[in-house]
């Protein structure tokens, strides 16, 4: 299983979205999953998509190939509006 | 170089923060704070809207890592300047205009330090830390898009 | 845009200050504010003195004339940057280890503004307002003498 | 009469000093009045030549060379330690 998590205008997209992924069997990785859920929702699909979206592995900034393992928590970015 | 990190709903107190920063040890010469106000106005989807339709802010964030990255921050402003004293406060939650949303502060001997690490300290926070605001126009939230400004402000500090 | 200037021996409070910016109007976005201590030690006669054995600074200023310049250097980052509120307190007479100086803040809609007039305000300050301190050592007072840094810190901002 | 004021290390070597100078006979300036100055103290003499003494008259910093008149404020400024 993998915890997914949607920030900032992803969220708006992304509600009640639950995913399970048998890890090993695909050798997951935040592009595939992205792929995943725009199969099931073209909307948030799009979002995903937009050049500045990042993605973190258990709280760290990784690249869109970075192999995720079962247990571990992806987090898609938006571009940040702090401060 | 003592940090202090914080990010929370509640309010802060700028004299009680810098009383803080001030007091850490005698060779400080130098404070400077910053703090952050939610404005009447606020570019969102591009356009400016004005004050009186703005009537909420609501920022969210990812836990542990923003305070993670927060801390990243303050240890990589300390690595260019030398300071004796770093906070950081960020809010999340709902905010109302003219509240108070950011505080950097930091203490150094001399006053070029202190001004240099603060401005980049919120620089690097504005375009690295992951927080996210949104505003009530009406009756709708929009979420605020980044400016580009604040990716050019990064620039000046060189590589990041 | 409001300025505040002040010279007087009274201690300021920050908090106090702070506040008196930020609630100049509703435009504001970024308060910068900048304090200096004593610190424990002072460059005088081009060398270092350890705290122990400075007991009291001294600050003179030449009445009338120190008001004016401060408030053209004021009006001056006024002309330079878009500023909301300018706030200058300078202490005057005796002061021990560790006390509160001089206070610069400003107010502004966007922070880089706030940032790089509160520095410049301090670059100008120290090198044209006529103030001038000693400082006690032992039990002997020595004038201190201006540092070159503070003459480089004000090439960055073009002619003056 | 011209009031003349010392600031900073200039006041330590000119404690009780009364000049009275009739300023349309000599066609008063900063540089004659430090000269005047000069004369009866060798020492504030040696300060007032230092390279950085600036000079005010009425509260604005002027030439060496500016006419000085009755009733005016004269005032040797060396540099400024404040802040």
């Amino acid at each position: 299983m993998v915890k997914v998590l949607f920030f900032g205008r992803l969220g708006d997209f992304s509600e009640n979205i639950e995913l399970k992924v048998n890890c090993t069997e695909i050798e997951a990785t935040p592009k595939k999953i992205r792929s995943l859920l725009s199969e099931d929702n073209v909307n948030l699909g799009k979002q995903l998509a937009a050049a500045q979206v990042l993605v973190a592995v258990n709280k760290v900034i990784v690249g869109w190939d970075y192999p995720i393992n079962d247990g571990d928590e992806l987090a898609f970015l938006p571009p940040v509006t702090g401060g | 170089m003592k940090s202090h990190i914080r990010v929370e709903c509640e309010n802060f107190d700028v004299g009680l923060e810098y009383q803080r920063l001030r007091l850490l040890c005698h060779q400080i010469g130098a404070v400077v704070t910053f703090t952050g106000l939610v404005r009447d106005f606020e570019n969102s989807e591009s356009q400016k809207v004005r004050s009186d339709s703005l009537s909420a802010m609501d920022l969210q964030h990812y836990p542990g890592m923003t305070e993670a990255l927060m801390t990243n921050i303050a240890e990589e402003a300390a690595v260019r300047w030398s300071l004796l004293g770093v906070t950081i406060i960020h809010r999340v939650g709902k905010l109302s205009p003219n509240d108070q949303i950011v505080f950097v502060g930091v203490a150094s001997e001399h006053r070029s330090e202190a001004f240099n690490a603060a401005e980049f300290l919120m620089d690097y926070l504005k375009l690295k830390a992951t927080f996210w605001k949104r505003v009530m126009i009406g009756d709708q939230w929009h979420w605020v898009s980044p400016k580009s400004s604040d990716e050019d402000a990064m620039l000046k500090w060189g590589r990041h």
